[in-house]
Formats: structure tokens, C-alpha cells, sequence
């Protein structure tokens, strides 16, 4: 059986868009390791993004009522058939479905069209809080009925498992390191936190998926993570403020995104939209 | 006198120097700025084909791009290693990069304004930076020797990736074609310019030379590079932009026009296109990641003294 | 007691209160909040539409944007001009905004997320806004009442400009159709809420009503807003997102569902999805504008010393 | 007769592209009244462009081989014409005229995805150096061979009338304003006066209209632009390092920009280029 094709694209978005953010370090990190570290991390995410966008695109050219679902997006198709940069390059904002918190800027709360110098604390902190749910989902997903999306699991879990330790070591060194570091640390934490709360309210698509035994039921992950997460923000002497959440949950994962999404699409998508038929 | 002659059995027998070896001051000195300016230019490297990275066309492209960059960085790393075997440490050499006092090639202070500039690096400027390279694969200090070796290949490698994604573009688009025959027209001269003033106008050459440092003049890898790379143009589809190139019988080599060395020299001087760009870029970088180093420090520190403590 | 009298008599017979006038210190103080908040009101809503000023997707649409929220900062500018007059400066009023204290239409703390939601605020956030401060026009306050006469005028024309923009979008490709209604979605419920809650448990009400600062009450401004704007999404051809919208032909008006009161509280607490990008982009605005107040400032102060040296 | 519409288009992009820039400080100024005067300038801006852009497309409409030249222009055309819309959003960076001073982003001299944040003095110098060169330009314009060139000239100079002393003035209070604010305006002044060394250096659309009487001979401005600039920049206590000019000219002009430029269009078209088809 096949994963729900929105399932798959939640999961390649979510990859995409946090690799697409990651690499805007690359020639600018804070320490030449740093750069390669990220650069390595967003290789790794992107890798993971076009596998479950082939795998999507797959089922959608083999269906005809999702093909006729996706027959808007023209752009980088092969023979008429869509392929993963279909997916990538010529969705809009609405139509992606990763979580808020992968397209937030490297900096603190502002609107969309703001400027800021990027903020280190802010990726680490983001990198940290992500990793700690896919190392969780993707092993879940080793055993995924979907036997394509259990391969894809494998692979990323063995990814993820080195970007966990490298951004919670980070988030230590911060949270135990300077006034600065502890400040800028517990600053990151309190703003993407809130938005970490939309993990455990999943949309249609992942409430399909665990059903039908392809997906993972996310909110059976939600005691391990804060496990994961309280241990870590222990270690780093960092405060958890997030609990009990109150007021808006980010909807992301079904569409409904932070102002800073279009930005990104913008200039992600603006030299293969140019072209739409080229092959490159 | 006797190290000296030693140093110099070992120069002349083609063997390699190590690092804890003896070898005269001049020797470490040319070294140490050699590869320093090596390693800067890998790190300033990193800015004209990261310009792109965000913009990718495809999610292959994108991956391609991430993982070169990510290689020139890593070419950063062991040349600053390298480097610190003969005694100067990595912030030393930063800190020259960042006043000015060190140079890196001066081919990335030219923009990259569209995507088949990347193809157009890794063909053209990885091409030539190969040509430069691939004898210091046998230069005499032994760590510095067996870095290029790992860097020739690595770059050969991305060389290989850089035309092959020209050549999906040149079977492309009318607008493709055009970006890879602009990206050449803007490159082509600048490549060439990288192998360095004519012999007769270098005078470090022939202390070079000597030393194994360096083992081929710069005329002479201009010419292969030329006429190595002319050929591939014409596979390409690509004109170069030079209305004197064409093959001498004769020589056995390409002819080729006039170089434009007061550009080449003002952009060495600092008056280039990005030069300030390129270098405040990385100034910026290195000053706004101070927090994170020194928190790095602190932590470690804290943690010496929690183990210190515990061992009491 | 004279003093109150006399207010009392001008509020009575619907005259006009001057900044000269003697007042009472609670209806000053009303004022001022509700004079200020208004104001904040149009400087944070410069933010959701200012998002899409660099990405309209025409030349005429964008000039029409710019003046759009070019207007709003005006607006801001003559009603921070008629708060001062009651005594409080502009950057007193900047402060309780920075720091939390004053409040601004809740409404701004929601995403600007495609093109038709800078029609769709147009068309609905302005026109409520209009609803709600059509009545203020005769406001016993004077330089409110005329502050507000003219913002009206304006907000109308930004109205009217809303909705023609979103009529040519529905006459447009289906993912333009698409993009109006999806904003329409995310900001009818949202407009509804902006007249406050409903009038059972709106305490402020009965003293402004008195005072002649607030005129007709949340529900019947609510429920006039929405009669007259389910003909217009109708010749748009949008779907409001309430299926318990529809005519009641005893009452003479539509019927409408439940508004969730829980996430207007939680925006207008603090919790919504934007109160702290909103207002930590006008402070960080604020604050980095500092030197530039502060150049002005020392400019002056020099340019005033060398006149009173000549004058010496 | 009718000015060469790569003149026009010169002038356009030069409108459009500061005045895109401009645009980018509403909601973010350091007073409010100066988000209003930014807002009125880029107005004021676009305004001309679009005068400019409709000329261009009139005659590129009207003239067989013109029309052939932009017939790769798809987007944005009404009953296959070209607008001004399609030349503003559908030309690809190297198709655009502008000087690359136009379009630095309001900060000190970075690699194009650099992010920091943004510098008024930046704003306030690059807009006085401009002004300082387009009051000179269209009044000269006035008096254009291209009719309709001349009347927007007459238009515009009333506007840069406004635009010049506003900037100037602000140039005047930070130079002489607080030791920050001097050493801002020096630095800013210092990074991009060198730009406007392509001023001079007229391209061949330029030389061509200068040569038939609609454009201007933009290098008989020099002296006039030297004096106002000098004057200014005595008044503000700054200091001129750009004579003599050594190194590189900018060639923003003749269609070698900077790699600020691709940025600032793919935020710009993002969403027209989306729907290259629809009416707005």
C-alpha cells in the first residue's frame, strides 16, 4: 500500500523548507565547521524531500483523480507527467503543508517583510526541537505499511540521528555557555516553542495515514519529545514557558502558514518559475 | 648549514618536506601565505556559488550546489591545517584575511548574476584553478602535497559536474543558451587572468621554482588551460569571447588575444567589483559568530571544571 | 460643579467639546485611550498590508497599495495630533504601545497570507472599521469628531478600492477566484468580532454611550455591517463561511452563527497568531530609528546655537 | 519623434527599482512622518515608471521589429500587447537598464544574500546622490525631441524637486547631527559614490538618445551634479574619498548588475510570474 499523497507532501515540505532555511547559512555560520554542519544537515533534508516528492509524484501520475487534483501545477514536467520539482517549484504557499516552524527566519518574532540579522540561537533551538520529533517519527515510520515510506524512514532516521546531538549539543553550549549565549538560547526557545504545539494536532492527512497504518499517530509522540526536549533544556539550564499553551496553534500543516512562507517561495521558486518548461 | 643542506638533499632529490623537519624562515614564510591564501579562497569561495543556492532551479541542482560548496569549505579546513603545521594558527590567518593583510584569488570578486554562472565556475574556474593546482599535488612540503591531492580530485570532480549542467542548458531554452553564452562572455577573461602575470612580470616564480613550490610558469598553464578548455567550448556550443583565439599550427597551441591586466590589477588592488562586498561578508560573519565561539569556550571551560571538581 | 455642568449641557445638547474646555478627568482619559488606540490601530495596520507593497502583482496595483497605507500612517499621524491635544505627547502614547500597555484593533494580529487579503481588508476590515467610526464623526470630542470625518472619507475610498480589486480577481483565473475566497475564509469571522463583544457583556458601553463617544451599540453595528455586505460578497460571487447565515424576513435582517469569542479574547490577550510579530516589529522600528530622532534633535539643537552666536 | 525605448527603459527601471526599494521602509521607519515621505517618493516613483513603461510599450507595440525583440515577454499582455506590466515583470535581471546603485539593498557594501539590517543613512544618501542627478535630468528632459518624454520630464521634475531637498536636508542632520550619525552618513556616502561613477559612463541607449535629441548628453551633468553634491556635503561636514575614481565602474546601465538585483526582482515578479496570465 501506498501512504495518502498528502501525507507524503507534508513530509517533504517539512523537509524542504527547513533544509531551504538551513542552507541561507551556508558562507555566512558562525564557525567553518558550522557551515559544513549545516550545509551537511540541509543535503540530508533535501535528499529526504525529493525521495517522498518522487514518491508522491509517482502515485499522482498513476492516478487519474490526483492527477487531475495536481493538473494545475504545469511547470517542470516530464513527458506531461509531474515529477518532484513539479511539487517543489510550483505549488503555492497554500498548497504546502509543512509546519510553521520550518519557514520562521533565523531570528526572533517579526513580520513577514522584516529585516534581521540572523540569529544562531535560532536555528540551533529550531534544529533541536525538530530533530528530537523526526528521530521519533521516522523510526516509527521504519514500519510504515507503506514499504517505500519504511525505506525512506530508515534513511532519514539514520540522518536525523546525527543532527540531534549536534543541535542539542549546540543548545547546551549555549543554554551553559555566556550571558549572551543563555539569553539569546532561552530567547529562541520561548519563540519557537508555541509553534511546536502543532505537532500534536495533526490535519487530515496525518489522521489518514495512521489510520490506514502508513503514517505514524503523532500524538502518541508527544510524551517521548517532551521527554527529549525536557532533558536537553535541563542540561542547557534552559526554561520551558510553553506549558500549558494557550491561544493559537500554527496551521502550517494545513495551509494556513506564517507571513514569512511566501518569502521563501518567492525566492525558491523564482528561477524555475521563469522557465517553466526547462530542464535542467 | 647543516640543516640547510640537508633542506636542500631533500629539495633536490624531489622528497618531501614535514613538518618537523628544518627549513629556512623564507621557505615557511612562502608557504604559510600560500596556502592561507588558498584556504581564503575556498572560504570566499563559498559566497559567489552560495549566492545561488536558495535559487536553485531543480532539488538535483540544489543538492549538487549545497554538497560543492560544502566541499570548498572542507577544502578551507585541511589547508588551514596544513597551514598550522608550519606554526600559525587558523585565527592568525583569519584575522590577515580580515584586514586586508592576506589575499585569496581574485576571481570571486566578480559577481555571479545567474544561474549558469555556477556551471560556468565549476567548468571554467575549477578548470583553471586545476591546472594550477594539480602540480602542487607533488610540492615539497609533504602535508601541503598531500591536501591538493584530496582537493585536484575533489575539484576535478565538480569540474565534471559544472559542464555536464551546462550541457543540459545548452540543449535547453533560447533563454538558457543565452545565460550560459553570457555567463562565459563574463568569465572567460577573468580564467585566464587567474594563472597570474605573464613570466616575464613574475618575479616570484623562479624562488618557486626552486623550492617546488611551484613547477610550471604561469604562461605555460594559461596555454594548456586554453588549450584544453577550447575544444569543450566547441562540444558546448559556446562561443568564447575572443576574436584572436584560433590554433597555430605552428606552435601547436592556440593563439589568443590581449589579457586586460590593469583590470586584472585593480581587482587585485582592492578596486574589483566585490571586493569590499566579499570581504565585509565575511568580516560580518566572523564578528556577528563571536557569541557562539565564546560560548563554545565558556561551556567547555565549565565543563573542565565539573569534571575537575568531580575527580577531587 | 459649574464646570461640570456646563460639559454636561454641551454633551446634552450634542455640542462640541474643545481641547480649552474644562472636562472630566474620566472622559479625558477615555479619550485618550480610545484616541490612541485608534491610532495605534492604523500604524500596526500598515504591517499586514505593507507585507505585500514589494510583490503586488502590477505597477497600478502596487501605486494603489502604497497610497493605501501611505493614508493609514496619516490617519495615524492627525489622530495622534488630536489625542495630543488632551494633553498626552505622541511619544507617551508610543511608549503604552511598545510596551503593552495601549492596545490596537486586534484584527492586525492576523497574517496577510495571498494578494486578496489586501483586498479582502480592504473590502471588510475597512468596512467595518468605517461602521464602527461613521458614528465617531459626531463624537463630542472636536478634534476627534473632525479627525475621524476625514479618516472616514478616506477609509471609504479604501473600501470601495478593495472591492474593485477583488471584483476583477473573481472576473480572473480560478486561482485568483481561489485566493479570494480563501481570504475571505480566514477574515469574515474575524471581521465580526472587530465590533466587540456582544452588547450583554460590554461594559464601557453605557458611559460612552452618555458621553457621546460611542453611539450605537456592537450588536447593531455588527448586524447593520453584515446586511450590507452579504449583497456585495453575492455580485462578487464569494461564499461567506457561515452556514447559518441567511435572511430572516421577520426581522429584517440576516441571521448569522456563533462567533468563537474564546479566540477573539485569546488574540486581543496577547495569544493570537501575530501579536508578537506585530508589535516587535514596531518596536524594533522604534528602536533602531533611535539614532535618526536623535541626529535631528542634535542637529537642530547646533543649528539654534549658531543662530543665537550670529544673533550675538 | 520618439525617444529609443531602450532610453526609456533606462529611465524606467531607474524610477521602478528605487522606488521598489523605497517602498521596502513602510511600516519600518525611523519616524512616522518619514515612512510617509518614503511611501510619497517610491509613489512618485512608480508613477514615473509607468509613464515611462506605457511609452515604451506603445512604441514597442507599433513597430514590427520591436515587437519581435520583447516577443519573448509572454507575460502580462492584453490582447497580445505589451503593457507596462510585462516589461516590469516579465524581463529577466540582465534585460534591465537600471544603475546598479538603484538597487543595493539599504546597508553597507555585502555579497547579494547577505542579510543585515537596514541603514537609513543608506536610504537618505543613496536618495540625495539620485535626486541630486535626475533634478539635473529632467529638467534637461523638458526640452526632449520625444514630446511625450518631455511632458513626463515636467511632471517628474516637480516630484524630484521634492525628493532632492527632502534627502538633502536629512543628509545635512546626520552629518551634522551625532557622532553616530555622522559616521553613518560618511560610510554610506563612502559606499556609494563610487557607484555613481557609471553616471558618466553613458551606454549606448543613452549616447544614442543623447545623439537625437530626445535624451540628454548625461556627461555635461557632471559639473552641475559635482556642485550640488559638494555643496551638500560641505554643508553636512562630509567628506568626498570617490576622486579620482580608480577600479571597477558599475554597469548596471548596460545590463551587469549586482547580485542584489536578482533578489529584489524575484521578490518583486514572484506573484505575476505566477499567473502570467491574469488581470490584476
Amino acid at each position: 500500500m501506498k501512504a495518502p499523497v498528502d501525507y507524503l507532501l507534508h513530509l517533504a515540505d517539512n523537509a524542504l523548507v527547513l533544509g531551504q532555511r538551513n542552507a541561507e547559512w551556508c558562507g555566512h555560520g558562525p564557525i567553518l565547521e558550522e557551515d559544513l554542519a549545516l550545509a551537511n544537515n540541509s543535503l540530508d533534508l533535501i535528499g529526504q524531500a525529493r525521495l517522498l516528492y518522487q514518491h508522491a509524484a509517482e502515485q499522482i501520475n498513476g492516478d487519474g483523480a490526483l492527477a487531475q487534483r495536481f493538473a494545475h501545477l504545469q511547470g517542470a514536467r516530464q513527458e506531461g507527467r509531474i515529477t518532484e520539482d513539479t511539487l517543489a517549484y510550483f505549488r503555492d504557499t497554500a498548497e504546502f503543508r509543512n509546519h510553521t516552524v520550518m519557514e520562521l527566519p533565523h531570528h526572533g518574532p517579526l513580520v513577514g517583510y522584516a529585516v534581521s540579522e540572523r540569529d544562531y540561537a535560532v536555528t540551533i533551538a529550531r534544529n533541536f526541537l525538530v530533530s528530537a520529533l523526526m528521530v521519533l517519527v521516522w523510526d516509527r515510520l521504519q514500519t510504515s505499511k507503506d514499504a517505500q515510506l519504511a525505506g525512506i524512514a530508515a534513511k532519514s532516521l539514520k540522518e536525523v540521528r546525527y543532527h540531534l546531538p549536534h543541535a542539542s549539543d549546540w543548545l547546551v553550549r549555549f543554554g551553559d555557555g555566556t550571558e549572551e549565549s543563555h539569553r539569546r538560547a532561552q530567547a529562541a526557545v520561548d519563540h519557537l516553542l508555541p509553534f511546536c504545539e502543532a505537532f500534536w494536532q495533526p490535519g487530515p492527512a496525518e489522521r489518514a495515514a495512521a489510520q490506514d497504518g502508513s503514517g505514524v499517530d503523532i500524538t502518541t509522540l508527544r510524551e517521548p519529545w517532551n521527554a527529549l526536549v525536557d532533558e536537553t533544556l535541563s542540561e542547557a539550564t534552559l526554561t520551558r514557558h510553553d506549558q500549558p499553551h494557550e491561544g493559537y496553534v500554527a496551521q502550517g500543516h494545513v495551509g494556513v502558514h506564517s507571513e514569512h512562507l511566501g518569502f521563501l517561495l518567492a525566492e525558491m521558486q523564482s528561477l524555475a518559475r521563469a522557465h517553466p518548461t526547462a530542464v535542467w | 648549514a647543516a640543516l640547510q643542506a640537508h633542506f636542500d638533499a631533500v629539495i633536490d632529490a624531489d622528497g618531501k618536506v614535514e613538518p618537523r623537519d628544518w627549513m629556512p624562515e623564507a621557505y615557511r614564510k612562502t608557504l604559510v601565505r600560500q596556502i592561507s591564501q588558498h584556504a581564503h579562497s575556498e572560504i570566499v569561495g563559498m559566497l559567489p556559488e552560495g549566492n545561488w543556492i536558495s535559487r536553485a532551479p531543480s532539488l538535483k541542482r540544489k543538492a549538487i550546489l549545497i554538497a560543492k560548496v560544502q566541499d570548498e569549505g572542507g577544502h578551507g579546513l585541511y589547508l588551514y591545517s596544513a597551514a598550522e603545521t608550519l606554526g600559525t594558527s587558523r585565527d592568525q590567518m583569519l584575522d590577515a584575511l580580515h584586514t586586508g593583510k592576506a589575499k585569496y584569488s581574485s576571481i570571486f570578486n566578480y559577481p555571479t548574476l545567474n544561474w549558469a554562472d555556477v556551471g560556468v565556475i565549476g567548468w571554467l574556474v575549477d578548470g583553471a584553478a586545476i591546472m594550477n593546482q594539480i602540480p602542487l599535488c607533488r610540492c615539497s612540503y609533504g602535508p601541503y602535497a598531500r591536501a591538493m591531492i584530496r582537493v585536484c580530485k575533489e575539484e576535478s570532480f565538480h569540474q565534471r559536474q559544472g559542464y555536464e549542467a551546462l550541457l543540459v542548458m545548452m540543449q535547453g531554452t533560447a533563454e538558457q543558451k543565452a545565460m550560459v553564452q553570457d555567463a562565459v562572455n563574463r568569465y572567460w577573461w577573468k580564467c585566464l587572468a587567474m594563472f597570474g602575470p605573464p613570466d616575464a612580470d613574475s618575479p616570484n616564480s623562479v624562488q618557486g621554482m626552486r623550492w617546488g613550490i611551484k613547477r610550471i610558469s604561469n604562461d605555460d598553464l594559461r596555454q594548456k588551460f586554453i588549450d584544453a578548455t577550447v575544444p569543450q567550448a566547441e562540444v558546448l556550443g559556446v562561443t568564447l569571447p575572443d576574436p584572436d583565439l584560433k590554433w597555430n599550427e605552428e606552435r601547436g597551441h592556440y593563439d589568443y588575444g590581449a589579457i586586460d591586466w590593469d583590470e586584472f590589477w585593480a581587482t587585485v588592488n582592492g578596486n574589483g567589483p566585490m571586493n569590499k562586498e566579499r570581504l565585509a561578508t565575511r568580516v560580518k560573519a566572523h564578528e556577528q559568530g563571536a557569541w557562539v565561539r565564546e560560548a563554545a569556550l565558556a561551556h567547555a571551560a565549565k565543563q573542565q571544571q565539573r569534571q575537575q571538581k568531580e575527580a577531587a
